[in-house]
């Protein structure tokens, strides 16, 4: 039962990986991918009880982590172009 | 230093659930990892009523029940307007006014109404919210103002005074 | 009572899968970024907690269900904070919002024209 | 500085536990998947996610230059320190059976060790390498 719902994750990740190659705005791409991520997260967690290794867990909170501050880092990237805090218009110096 | 000590507690709950081993050296590396934690958190400044909202959490406790069940009522409702095969949607954007009192407050509605589907908060300016609403029903429910009235009351009545530093 | 909490479990995972399954229809279908990020929500939701409420029922009450509360509890938190950064980067690069209804307002957000016009 | 509303009190309500789940990765390496390596990137992360949010301006006055490099070396000199104190201890480099009088001992507390030199290091180097690369224009 746990392979149906990996095959099923997996189908769905490839529908928003098609998302995030056509585009068309590099926002569309962020949001696919971002959505790739937490279905990653997901997957890595039926994996986990697929294979009984339970600990595969901590790698699925891992993910979920790096997944929103990589999102948050690439979203601040495309709208200022730099990582820093922006020198010009500082009052909108986040995300 | 009452909140920095409450913060410790919860991060070794946290480290108790998340360790499962219950040995007195990890016990131990439990203490300094939260102590650690801690003089770091405070060094960022982030502990204060707004990083650390305890004061909170009973009142919130019982609003996520609620939260969770709009939720699933959303995303049945959104599903279906996505799976057939000619989408009845009509987005639109519209402003509401967040009665909660603390920037707090505002974050949490604004989150409620990002994470329930059909409705996403794209703008949140002094307590003023732009909501992007994907169907005109999901916009009505906003706009009834059930949702702003409950978390308010999460926020709670006494709690208008602002945040102080830790 | 085993036979039922598998059957609970299945059930959880199916309609999980479903919705995500669903969610990520409405990222392909609907038609621009603001409309998709409901899509994404749904997959963020529904799909993802239903699957690992699935997972719980399997396992029972263990740290492992722990876990994977907090995997939840932390997706809840970081979902809507993710879109939120998107949508006001997305406006911030000029992409705006499809609307249809005569009386939205305009879809700027307040930090391009510099005020709240009207609540 | 006024920052935006949403993002400011998430990451202040999730950066302290994320660096404690980094610090449990960092001790359980015996026990699961994890280990030095691991939880010097995720530690790093919390800062980023900092430095992101608050500015790099913010996250230098937490964590300055001279502590990020101090954490990469302190951690390379325990590691080589490990090390050489088997050397010395009668074994070879990296030898952790004769750290202690019991050998189990000796490796458990020498991998600790290690892995706390590692993490340490992965850190310091990750912030570092953040910083460098935030600093530069467009």
């Amino acid at each position: 039962m746990f392979a149906g719902a990996s095959a099923a994750i997996l189908v769905t990740m490839a529908l928003a990986l098609f998302r995030a190659i056509r585009g068309p705005t590099i926002y569309d791409r962020i949001l696919a991918v971002n959505a790739v991520g937490t279905l990653t997260v997901v997957l890595i967690a039926v994996h986990g009880f697929l294979a009984g290794r339970p600990a595969f867990l901590d790698i699925a909170l891992v993910y979920a982590l790096i997944n929103f501050i990589a999102t948050i880092a690439v979203t601040k990237y495309v709208k200022f172009s730099h990582l820093g805090h922006p020198s010009g218009e500082d009052e909108r110096g986040d995300v | 230093m009452l909140q920095a000590l409450s913060l410790g507690a919860v991060l070794y709950g946290l480290w108790l659930l998340l360790s499962g081993h219950y040995q007195p050296l990890l016990l131990g590396l439990g203490v300094a990892s939260t102590v650690v934690v801690v003089l770091i958190a405070r060094r960022m400044d982030l502990i204060d009523r707004e990083g650390h909202p305890v004061h909170l959490s009973g009142r919130f406790l019982l609003y996520i029940p609620w939260l969770l069940w709009e939720i699933v009522k959303a995303n049945i409702d959104i599903a279906r307007v996505i799976v057939r095969p000619k989408m009845a949607i009509g987005p639109t954007v519209l402003r509401l006014k967040g009665t909660q009192k603390s920037e707090l407050g505002h974050v949490i509605y604004a989150n409620s109404i990002t994470l329930t589907p059909g409705t996403v908060t794209i703008g949140l300016e002094e307590g003023v919210l732009s909501v992007h609403a994907l169907t005109r029903e999901a916009a009505e429910g906003l706009i009834s103002g059930d949702m702003d009235r409950r978390v308010t009351a999460v926020e709670g009545a006494a709690d208008g005074r602002g945040e102080h530093g830790a | 009572m085993a036979l039922l909490a598998d059957i609970a479990s299945w059930a959880c995972l199916i309609a999980g899968s479903l919705f995500a399954f669903i969610g990520a229809v409405g990222i392909i279908r609907l038609p621009d970024v603001f409309a998709r990020m409901h899509g994404a929500g749904i997959l963020d939701t529904l799909g993802m907690g239903l699957i690992l409420a699935g997972l719980m029922i399997h396992e029972g009450f263990t740290l492992v269900t722990v876990k994977l509360v907090l995997i939840v509890v932390f997706i809840f938190f970081a979902s809507p904070t993710t879109t939120h950064a998107l949508a006001r980067a997305a406006l911030n690069g000029g992409v705006e919002p499809v609307v249809d209804g005569k009386n939205a307002p305009a879809a700027e957000t307040s930090e391009r024209t510099g005020g709240p016009s009207k609540t | 500085m006024i920052f935006k509303a949403v993002l400011r009190v998430v990451s202040k309500l999730l950066i302290p536990p994320i660096m404690l789940f980094a610090l449990y990765v960092q001790f359980h390496g015996d026990f699961g998947p994890g280990g030095g390596f691991q939880a010097g990137v995720i530690f790093a992360s919390a800062f980023i996610l900092y430095a992101l949010i608050f500015g790099i301006d913010n996250a230098r006055k937490v964590a300055p230059a001279w502590a990020t490099r101090t954490l990469l070396s302190l951690g390379l000199v325990l590691y080589a320190g490990v090390g050489v104190a088997g050397i010395f201890l009668g074994g070879s480099f990296l030898d952790y059976s004769v750290l202690a009088e019991d050998p189990v001992i000796g490796q458990h507390l020498g991998i600790t060790l290690i892995e706390f030199g590692v993490g340490a290091t992965v850190s310091g180097a990750m912030i570092t390498i953040f910083f460098i690369f935030a600093h530069q224009d467009g």
